[in-house]
């Protein structure tokens, strides 16, 4: 009797009034049906028998049963299978109980539907806006289907964002919109007293593009990848994989192994570049402009090596629903094998150059700050977690695509500092390199796209979980008719890591709140969303950058 | 007293000021790389810089959200005179793949007055230094409308399409 | 006729100050495997920045500040015997005037950030102070540990005191501090600290556009010059020739060679905090006191 | 220790040496199957709309504006060069090029509209079978396309939703029944 049915026992026995029905389509999934009243009991239970908070996703079923679901998910990485709690509410009054005052991680899947389909959520902590512009209707709820995709309600004037208040004695400092540390739009008011950071609020949101709603509206099946290729500019083609794999397990559609291994190599060559990527920027965040442009140059040859191989730098565009469209032939295959190792000797000399270099280490030890225990509250993922400690990788403990049939070994440091992360990564880009040469080894013969004969079942769920090179990725899909899904949720590996920044940032200078938040990695169009940490939730309206300049031109 | 000097020499230093109005960033990794060594935007006397009032040239990259729009226009009323700006990635361009997603006002062509557009998604370090090359002159335009006729009708055609052009008002919108 | 020499001095600062700003990008440009940008490159960003629009966001003292700290760095110039030729003005000043008009430019800066009403400008006005507050005890020390062996404050004096008396272990202590401590004079990489440009967006200059910028980086380009000529001037006076036009050209190729060494310092460090370089110059500012204590005792 | 690691990073530099590409003037060249911009053939098209389904950035607009002529308008500012299109194209009639540079001062320049002659068959989108078999491609059966071209807009069904009013317009265009007339 593996875990799986061990945790149905005992969630059966202890509140077998509650459960309604339970289904085990995959050995690696359950989906137990609940009532929506007791979801936080049931939830505090799985969370004791060890499994991690995922993702949270309502979808609006009121065109088949007139009630709005909400789908909690834990993933339970040890013995590698993911539980589904799934409550319903009617959806003329979605009100449900909610499960953050436990569970921290879930606070934003709450008020994410809070904003998009109008659920409310009693006991919850900070039941604020998080997703919709501030400027929004407050009775307009975007991801209801009625909701007409293309929808634009006029403007309000000039609405500040509703920000919480400043701990006494501390002035903030707006780190606005267009900030060049952080490359993406979002408002961090960081509350200093000195130089000393004591608090940090979020406003994010502004790279928020609707993508679920126009999937659900617009395109079908096999269009859906391209777009989820462009949630991120880095990590695009782990949201493509993600999102077909996704669907491949709703559909039971077969993926042929060729293709498998094809969508692990291009996952390893992204995240060879993301990692470089973010090695440059992290240098250039703490001035170190030398290794920003020298990591910079080495990451070019990959570029140019999947321009090569699919046609474009970024979006790859090979993954589709059901396997891969170019395929790599034996050419290519050397061409991988000589880059890989030209990078592979340049990365030596530029670690080697880094390691020793105790400037670099005064501004990376010690900085950011995150004890192992309070990183396993804040449920991180990917470097982020391996830097404190945490033995977590998706791709060991719920192997998909051609992962199974890899041997590699995660890199884990527990000095929970940047350094760590730092280390981490540079590790990681010798494991992808070691990984990419037994890909290409191992590659089997066969096609690479499936034929599908029939068409997708509706009303199937699926869920898959791929590493990105930030940390873990979900992605969640219910398949739909007229050749489309029927709802499609994304949970970006920033997701969690955000919720850490506050935490980290506590008691360090503001010179160091560039490389701190660099040091996620963040990637806010993936997520774009960060839990506030201060004590009150009170009306204080705090001007951006911009706002500030526009003040400051004398028109007040 | 250096206005017509400045103007000369505005081309040989154009300092860019990034603005990320929500793009996936794969455009701002772009513009990034344009500094690395390989494409070298310094060697035109081009920098990055801070803050908007420094700034000449405003990158503006992604399709402009409902958010982002007072802010980058603000961003843009920040920008000492002479400046320029441009549409970096079809996010910019005209909107991308979710042009009329609710959240999302599609391209930066209505919010800003846009100078130079840099369609590619995400376009090559090498595209973004072909647009500054054409703002600055040293290289043409290579793209054009195309306006493509598979055959004429088999009869009379003159007045036939007299009738049918006016009857219907697509020619008058796509000249628009 | 010593008119002519403050008006070689300040032609040569004026002219050769943006030239060698432009050596330390291509030279930076270089290291980090690129082409970098011509090697007159400031000149085009100067003469740019003059014909741009110009904000007026603070008072009239936001007008003020950078014309204040240009009017500074002008009149230090004056003073510099540079090419070994103590011009007339020279010894109406001492040594003091020279430290208190360096500060003066320092001063202005804060001004110019505390008018632009900026959070940004803020914060960086008090590392701007922090930094000067730390720093300016280096730069008098080597003054006065010539000072004490010439026993006289003249600039003149002093700045010769080492062709005149010859080497010491203080001179050499002073030396080595000195360039330790050049990269905070002159505000290059390890000790940028006031422009982070990635942390506060250019620090005090926010707010500035178009000709008050201009004229606050010429002047932070004159100050860095200064302190490459001071460095040469003070520490390595034995290639003297007497032709004064000679002179200048070797002096001149000194402090080229000082700017090679600052760029390469300031292409290979990050960016320290304030707090780990306030420790960082207490350490310079004890060594340079037991260094004037050294030249005391005539060691 | 501090000294040995800087030595080392200016050291890094002097094998690559300096790598800058001089590009506006010697162009790089590009891999052969890159993906740039469309190209379409107009004489291989028969305007199956089968990339006008299939686009993700959904900016192949199509109009009938009577039997015998279907327009077809390429929004070229939205376009995300995916390649789908020239995958999806039954004829090959979209290849994608490798041109990348196509900076413009005017959005208009990325236009390409193609107006193509019908043969006079039921246009019920049999003529759109996909070599490859894929399900899910062939699921989008097209009716008699209505696309709104001036709002850019992309009507994702059949006839049953496009607006009455401007089938009326073109109902009273008469067929043109012989030579001259």
């Amino acid at each position: 009797m593996n875990s799986l049915e061990k945790v149905l026992k005992t969630l059966q026995d202890k509140f077998g009034a509650s459960i309604t029905g339970h289904a085990s389509p995959l050995p690696t999934r359950l989906f137990i049906n609940i009532k929506a009243e007791k979801v936080r009991e049931i939830s505090n239970e799985v969370v004791a028998l060890g499994g991690r908070y995922l993702v949270g996703i309502g979808h609006d079923n009121i065109a088949r049963d007139g009630n709005i679901g909400m789908i909690h998910t834990f993933g339970f990485d040890k013995d590698n299978f993911i539980v589904h709690l799934n409550a319903a509410v009617p959806g003329s009054n979605p009100v449900m109980p909610s499960i953050t005052p436990d569970i921290p991680g879930a606070g934003w899947s709450e008020r994410e539907y809070q904003d998009l389909l109008g659920m409310k959520f009693e006991g919850h902590p900070k039941p604020k806006r998080l997703v919709v512009a501030d400027d929004w209707p407050a009775d307009i709820f975007p991801m209801r289907k009625e909701v007409p995709y293309n929808m634009v309600p006029p403007a309000a004037e000039d609405v500040a964002y509703q920000l919480d208040e400043c701990p006494e004695g501390c002035s903030i400092i707006p780190v606005g919109p267009f900030h060049t540390a952080l490359h993406e739009p979002e408002h961090f008011a960081v509350y200093v007293d000195g130089e000393t950071i004591k608090g940090c609020d979020y406003r994010g949101f502004m790279t928020h593009r609707g993508i679920e709603k126009l999937c659900e509206s617009q395109v079908s099946y096999n269009e859906v990848p391209f777009i989820a290729e462009r949630i991120c500019g880095i990590c695009g083609s782990v949201h493509a994989t993600a999102y077909s794999q996704a669907v491949e397990m709703a559909g039971g559609i077969p993926v042929p192994k060729r293709a498998e291994y094809i969508r692990s190599l291009l996952l390893e060559i992204e995240r060879l570049h993301s990692h470089l990527l973010w090695l440059g920027v992290a240098g250039h965040l703490i001035g170190f402009d030398t290794v920003f442009m020298q990591s910079w140059r080495v990451r070019e040859q990959i570029m140019w090596l999947s321009e090569r191989i699919t046609g474009n730098r970024k979006t790859y565009g090979m993954v589709i629903v059901g396997g891969v469209r170019r395929d790599i032939t034996p050419e290519i295959g050397e061409d991988i094998l000589k880059v890989c190792a030209k990078v592979e000797e340049e990365v030596k000399i530029i670690h080697k150059s880094i390691t020793g270099d105790t400037a670099l280490h005064k501004r990376t030890k010690g900085v950011g700050y995150l004890s192992k225990e309070e990183a396993v509250k804040w449920s991180l993922v990917g470097p982020v977690a391996r830097a404190r400690g945490i033995d977590i990788d998706v791709r060991r403990d719920h192997p998909y695509a051609a992962y199974s049939e890899l041997q590699f070994n995660v890199p884990v440091v527990d000095t929970c500092d940047v350094w760590g992360t730092l280390v981490v990564r540079l590790l990681e880009i010798y494991e992808s390199i070691s990984l990419i040469r037994q890909i290409i080894a191992k590659m089997p013969k066969g096609e690479i796209l499936t034929e599908l004969s029939e068409e997708i079942p509706p009303l199937k769920h699926g869920i898959s979980v791929v590493e990105a090179p930030r940390g873990e990725s979900v992605h969640f899909v219910i398949t739909g008719e007229e050749n489309r899904p029927d709802r499609w949720r994304v949970r970006a590996p920033t997701y969690p890591n955000l919720q850490a920044i506050p935490a980290m940032l506590l008691n360090d200078q503001f010179a160091d709140f560039p490389i701190i938040v660099g040091s996620i990695d963040p990637c806010f169009s993936c997520t774009d969303r960060v839990e506030v940490v201060n004590i009150t939730s009170g009306r204080k309206r705090v001007m951006s950058k911009s706002e500030i300049e526009f003040i400051s031109r004398g028109n007040m | 007293m250096f206005e017509n000097l400045s103007k000369k020499l505005f081309g040989k230093s154009l300092w860019l000021y990034h603005c990320n109005t929500g793009a996936c960033n794969g455009c701002d990794i772009e513009i990034l790389n344009v500094l690395t060594p390989y494409y070298d935007v310094e060697r035109f006397g081009m920098k990055l810089v801070a803050s908007p009032r420094h700034a000449d040239v405003m990158l503006l990259s992604g399709a402009v959200t409902r958010p982002t729009l007072p802010l980058v226009k603000k961003a843009y009323d920040a920008l000492p005179n002479p400046k320029l700006v441009f549409g970096v990635g079809s996010c910019a361009t005209g909107g991308g793949c979710w042009f009329d997603s609710y959240n999302v006002t599609g391209g930066a062509a209505g919010v800003v007055p846009v100078n130079y557009f840099i369609p590619g998604c995400p376009p090559r370090p090498e595209a973004i230094i072909y647009a500054v090359a054409l703002a600055l002159g040293l290289v043409d335009k290579q793209v054009a409308p195309v306006e493509l006729k598979q055959m004429e009708f088999p009869i009379d055609v003159y007045e036939r399409n007299k009738a049918w052009e006016e009857r219907n008002t697509i020619y008058q919108l796509i000249q628009d | 006729m010593d008119i002519v020499y403050i008006v070689v001095n300040i032609i040569i600062f004026l002219a050769f100050a943006p030239l060698f700003e432009g050596i330390v990008r291509k030279l930076t440009a270089k290291v980090q495997s690129r082409q970098g940008p011509p090697v007159i490159q400031p000149y085009y960003d100067l003469i740019k920045l003059l014909g741009k629009e110009n904000f007026i966001v603070g008072n009239w003292v936001f007008k003020l500040a950078p014309l204040m700290s240009f009017a500074a760095i002008l009149s230090v110039i004056c003073f510099v015997p540079l090419g070994y030729t103590a011009n007339f003005l020279t010894q109406y000043a001492d040594v003091i005037t020279i430290i208190y008009l360096l500060t003066m430019g320092g001063v202005s800066i804060l001004l110019g950030a505390l008018s632009s009403r900026n959070t940004f400008a803020m914060m960086g006005a008090s590392r701007e102070m922090v930094t000067m507050i730390m720093v300016e005890p280096v730069l008098a020390m080597t003054f006065f540990v010539g000072a004490v062996k010439v026993k006289s404050l003249g600039i003149d004096a002093t700045i010769f005191s080492v062709m005149n008396t010859g080497y010491s272990w203080a001179v050499l202590l002073m030396m080595v501090l000195y360039l330790m401590a050049l990269q905070a004079f002159v505000g290059k990489q390890p000790f940028d600290i006031a422009e982070a440009e990635q942390e506060i967006l250019e620090g005090p200059f926010i707010e500035y556009s178009g000709p008050n910028y201009a004229l606050f980086k010429y002047s932070m380009m004159l100050k860095q010059m200064f302190y490459a000529s001071l460095f040469v001037m003070v520490f390595v006076p034995f290639l003297y020739t007497g032709v004064y036009a000679l002179d200048i050209a070797i002096q001149l190729c000194e402090i080229a060679l000082v700017y090679v060494v600052i760029a390469l310092v300031g292409a290979t460090n990050p960016r320290l905090r304030i707090d780990q370089a306030v420790k960082y110059y207490a350490v310079l500012i004890v060594l340079a006191l037991s260094a004037v204590g050294l030249s005391v005792y005539g060691i | 220790m501090w000294l040995t690691s800087k030595i080392k990073q200016v050291l890094m530099v002097i094998k690559p040496g300096v790598v800058t590409l001089n590009y506006p003037f010697e162009k790089r060249p590009v891999p052969e199957n890159f993906r740039g911009a469309p190209y379409w053939d107009h004489e291989k098209c028969i305007g199956c709309g089968g990339c006008a389904n299939h686009c993700p950035a959904r900016t192949i607009l199509v109009r009938d504006i009577c039997q015998e002529i279907r327009v077809m308008v390429y929004d070229g500012s939205r376009c995300t060069y995916c390649g789908r299109c020239a995958d999806v194209c039954p004829e090959n009639a979209i290849t994608m090029t490798d041109r990348y540079e196509l900076a413009t001062d005017d959005r208009q320049d990325l236009n390409e509209s193609m107006e193509l002659f019908m043969l006079t068959c039921q246009r019920c989108g049999r003529c759109y079978d996909m070599e490859n078999v894929n399900m899910i491609d062939r699921m989008d059966l097209q009716g008699y396309r209505y696309d709104n071209i001036e709002a850019r807009a992309f009507i994702r069904k059949t006839t049953d939703r496009f607006d009455p009013e401007m089938l009326k317009k073109t109902a009273e265009y008469k067929r043109p029944s012989k030579i001259g007339e």
